[in-house]
């Protein structure tokens, strides 16, 4: 095998793997560690935290549907508090690098999350998961309003300084994602992920009403790999120069390939991991494999090929 | 070293034998050394559908029995019901199919460590890990009574084997085809007034479940319940298998059933809550 | 069988059960009559018309995607008066009813179009596909931008009087869909058709390029029910007075059932005959049996069942 | 009365058997009655990936002859390179397995009415409707050469009782593992000048079909080719199968392969417009 240079950077946070986890699919990372050690991969991102614990929505929670799944947890978790305690000293004990997801309900909220997470060491990169109902506007999702979008990053970079990358997590369910893109990266985003679930629900056969308890749910898994795959080219050909974490549906190395050739500098594995514990090792090895086979010495070299010229 | 799904490994098991019992299939699995780590009320995860599944989640199955004697290298017992296509597909595996199995997952049954009276009760397919767990009771000199109940005499799960470990057997059926005619739950009332009985297990639909909490609520007995939740991923790293239960400090949590379960003290589970937002 | 009203409406017109065919998966109805008659259907949305012939996208068209598939094929077609020559005077011999889809570059086109179907005998309704772009807007397609969609049903409505009902089929690519739908519902449009496909690419792992002549795809199949579902419900929510016909990933009974529950009057059935050229036929029969099995009497009392308190 | 895809039925038909042969499987699958009406040229359509399967499309495949006096009832046979997903699925395709096929589609290759000299050029697996074509041109006395290519030896197709209709086969590898070293084009030009062709016919990939059109253009030599496009219905619903046809009126048009094809006129497919906008 040659030499490849499999490494990736998001920001100037440097991963040795571009293999992420996705957020909200790894949990703690202690419930992976049996299968898997979480040094291996490029890097966890822990499930979006709040400040204050939440206990998420009512169940059932999941639906399957064809390739793929709906969920609606509604953002379960012990808060930030608590998850600094336990959770981040865990993670780097286990050496893993870490990517923090932080959401919240006020764009004041956010920047309090990143207030917290300012002075802790061992974090790699804040991941700001936006897709989050904005109390103060109707519920509107911020992810959904360019304005709303851009004020929760701008929060949360004034509020954590220069060092921290911030990455901006997006949702599809815009009709203009590139320019809610051009305005978190206006705001100090140094880096994108995309995509979070695509909106959708499933009635069930037997009451007739919909099935999960908070009636709508994200839908993820391949059924949206498409859909990710075009967001990240859209993206990536409007701004090739901001790194993006690709992630919607991928479960193999060739599904890994497509995103970093669409303009992903690295992927989250999400629903994958249900299925499959090993899903992030198994993408992470097929996708080096293939490089190799396919001449390329560097992942970069990889990265965003597809918007070469054919010629090339 | 990790705490949660210690043991739980990733395998290829084949299908020993693949009966069909009633409206159920028993399927004899060989997990090999698995088998050791396995424990009454945990349960396996499988993929389905094959190589080209549209499904992309595994379907939970308890673990009715292990045996680590066999020719074959160990093996565990499933009886799985047809519900919808991931069950189906998995009933109609053939002897030597290959399945992808993660097993042993979750908690399981406590056992008393004195030789008490216990009830085990079983809804439908929900009797499969009990006559497991009997056997385990039995040899601790347990006296073991059990209850099974379903809708009708082909929901009714019970080999003879098995009956072998239990001191007493009463089936019930709703329409009256097997047994007597009634739910598993009639009698618990008055078995408990009238014996000692240190701890009834259980198994099977929620409302069952959710009843035999309210028969032994203000009673001394305790009861352990093995739950059922849809589960996307079954170890822990999704949060759709939750269910609201008190915990030390007296708050309620959401927790996951996948591995703070599926056997839970059923006086934790806060039944009314099930399915309600916190 | 207990007996069942299966009949519906869209606006103002009747028909005899509530399957159709999807626009552009039916082609002229011709292809399809060697499996059923046509007449047995609710009816043939037929494609997409334009003014002009077009010869559509260059190849490939298609890319299969995990319960799903990319299309491109551009609305290639013959062109109005070729189809008004020769592909209504067919289904009208076949006894078929008639839903006339029209496409447009620009408000004119539409309009102009709308001009040549006012007169013509035997449609029973015009779908307005306003998923094309936009020629006078940067190629902005219409259905994505609310004041574009308004003034393309205003447009319609102004020229074809107030007898055939229009029917806007709306893109599930943007935003806000409610606010969009009640554009062209205040426009004039008397039904709404819901889900076009969502925009989507596939790279292919040999060129690393995207793999569709068109480079982005329309998304269509199983794979999208659930983001069709929600779409229903949402616009259901928002406007029950309001016809729906369903369509996105249904290929049985209980996929079109889900979608009446969720507020559709009639449901499209596209991708699925690519697979089964009896799918139209199948899930008109299981969705029959289902109604009775579930012990409706008519299909009117189905529609946006899961709007209902638990309690009924 | 349908005029478009005329005698094709959807059935559910059974794999006879399927032996591998090179790198293919050879398929002879049971079609009953419907036998009857394919041609040499016409395709089929087949689901692929079982019940839960995520491929929500219909694979293409030619039919490489019919037996319509087998004791099973109508065959026929079909030469599948495991490609991706879906064409693997159907290589593992057990004996007695039922496959939903939809048969016969497609155009089928014209036949001369006077015993001409022909050729047959195939590619890879295209020689497989050749065989049942030889048949149907030597029966009308036509002098029938054959020109068999492909990379390497275990794909070239060519059993031995299909050469009994032919008057010479001649193969060629690209790597000379068998036959001669080259392309199964090399000798056209100068068969066509030596003698005197009346019809060649082709099928293999695309760029071999483009090749042999521009070696007969500007001869007497008809060409007729059946195309292979990426197919989403195969039976002309979906507009994705298109190739730049020139009509009668002179005028350039984007045909269906699966209604207007696979068999068409070479000379007519505009081969420098495929896969561009028109
Ligand atoms: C801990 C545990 C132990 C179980 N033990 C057994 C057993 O021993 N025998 C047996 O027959 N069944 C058992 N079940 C139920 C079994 O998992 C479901 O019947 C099965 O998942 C249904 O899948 P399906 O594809 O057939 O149905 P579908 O309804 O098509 O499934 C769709 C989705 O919903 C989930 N789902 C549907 N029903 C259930 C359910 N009742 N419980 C959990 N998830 C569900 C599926 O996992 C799947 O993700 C158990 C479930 C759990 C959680
Ligand atoms: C008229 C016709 C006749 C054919 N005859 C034969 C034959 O006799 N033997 C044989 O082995 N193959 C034949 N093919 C090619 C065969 O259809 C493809 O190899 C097969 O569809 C690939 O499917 P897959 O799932 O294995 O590959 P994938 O690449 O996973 O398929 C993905 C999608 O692309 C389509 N696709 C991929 N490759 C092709 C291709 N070469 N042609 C058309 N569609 C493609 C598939 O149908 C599917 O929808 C024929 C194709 C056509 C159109
Ligand atoms: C059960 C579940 C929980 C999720 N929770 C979060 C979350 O807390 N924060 C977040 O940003 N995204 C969350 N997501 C979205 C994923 O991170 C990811 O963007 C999406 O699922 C697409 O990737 P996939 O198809 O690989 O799952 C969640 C997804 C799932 C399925
Ligand atoms: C090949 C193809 C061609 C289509 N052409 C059109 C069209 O011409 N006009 C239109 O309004 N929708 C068109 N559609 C969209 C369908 O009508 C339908 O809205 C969509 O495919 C979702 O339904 P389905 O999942 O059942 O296919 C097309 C879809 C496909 C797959
Ligand atoms: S099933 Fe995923 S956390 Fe329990
Ligand atoms: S494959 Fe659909 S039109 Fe030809």
């Amino acid at each position: 095998m040659t030499q490849l240079d499999f490494s990736t950077t998001l920001g100037n946070a440097w991963f040795p793997t571009p293999t992420f986890t996705a957020s909200g699919c790894a949990s703690s990372g202690r419930e992976l560690a049996q299968f898997f050690d979480l040094a291996t991969i490029g890097g966890v991102v822990t499930k979006s935290v709040m400040s204050k614990a939440r206990s998420g929505r009512p169940t059932p929670r999941m639906a399957e549907t064809p390739s793929g799944m709906l969920n609606s947890i509604g953002l379960q978790g012990p808060g930030i508090d608590e998850f600094l305690a336990k959770d981040v000293p865990y993670l780097t004990e286990q050496k893993a690098r870490i990517i923090v997801s932080i959401a919240g309900e006020t764009v004041e909220e956010y920047a309090m999350l990143a207030r917290k997470l300012r002075s802790v060491s061992g974090i790699s990169a804040i991941e700001v998961n936006i897709s989050c109902p904005n109390v103060e506007n109707r519920g509107l999702v911020f992810a959904c309003d360019p304005e709303a979008s851009r004020r929760v990053i701008d929060g949360v970079r004034r509020t954590i300084g220069g060092e921290l990358p911030i990455i901006a997590k997006l949702s599809p369910d815009v009709t203009d994602l590139v320019s809610i893109a051009r305005g978190v990266v206006d705001a100090g985003a140094d880096a994108l992920a995309l995509i979070n679930t695509v909106l959708g629900m499933v009635i069930n056969l037997e009451t007739l009403r919909p099935h999960l308890g908070g009636k709508t749910g994200g839908l993820s898994g391949p059924a949206i790999r498409p859909i990710a795959v075009r967001a990240v080219y859209q993206v990536h050909a409007a701004m090739p120069q901001v790194p993006i974490l690709g992630m919607g549906g991928i479960s193999t190395g060739r599904d890994a390939l497509e995103m970093i050739a669409a303009g992903a500098s690295g992927v989250s594995i999400g629903t994958a991991s249900f299925g499959n514990p090993f899903a992030i090792v198994k993408v992470q090895d097929e996708l080096k494999q293939l490089l190799v086979a396919k001449g390329f010495t560097s992942l970069r070299e990889a990265i965003g090929f597809a918007h070469r010229p054919e010629s090339e | 070293m990790a705490l949660i799904n210690k043991n739980a490994a990733n395998i290829f098991a084949t299908v020993v034998s693949n009966k069909r019992v009633g409206q159920y299939h028993q399927l004899i699995v060989n997990i090999g050394e698995q088998a050791n780590f396995c424990k009454p009320g945990n349960f396996v995860a499988i993929s389905v559908g094959g190589e080209n599944s549209r499904m992309v989640l595994r379907r939970a199955f308890a673990i009715s029995r292990v045996s680590t004697s066999t020719t074959v290298g160990g093996t565990m017992e499933l009886i799985v019901a047809p519900h919808g296509q991931g069950s189906r597909w998995l009933c109609s595996a053939q002897e030597g199919a290959e399945l992808d199995v993660i097993v042993p997952l979750g908690s399981g049954f406590g056992i008393p460590t004195e030789p008490v009276h216990v009830v085990l009760v079983g809804g439908g397919y929900g009797s499969a890990p009990l006559f497991g767990l009997a056997e385990v009771l039995n040899a601790r000199g347990c006296r073991v009574d059990m209850l099974l109940g379903a809708s009708t005499a082909s929901k009714i799960y019970a080999p003879m084997e098995g009956k072998r470990a239990v001191n007493s057997l009463r089936i019930y059926t709703e329409d009256g085809s097997m047994g007597q005619a009634g739910r598993v739950t009639d009698p618990i009332s008055e078995m408990i007034s009238q014996s000692d009985i240190a701890v009834i297990y259980s198994c099977g639909p929620m409302a069952m479940l959710s009843a035999i909490d309210s028969l032994t609520r203000g009673t001394d007995v305790v009861h352990q319940c093995a739950v059922e939740e849809s589960m996307a991923c079954g170890i822990g790293i999704c949060m759709t298998c939750v269910l609201p239960v008190a915990t030390e400090d007296g708050s309620i949590k959401m927790l996951r059933s996948c591995i703070d379960g599926p056997v839970m003290d059923g006086s934790h589970v806060q039944w009314d809550k099930v399915g309600k937002a916190l």
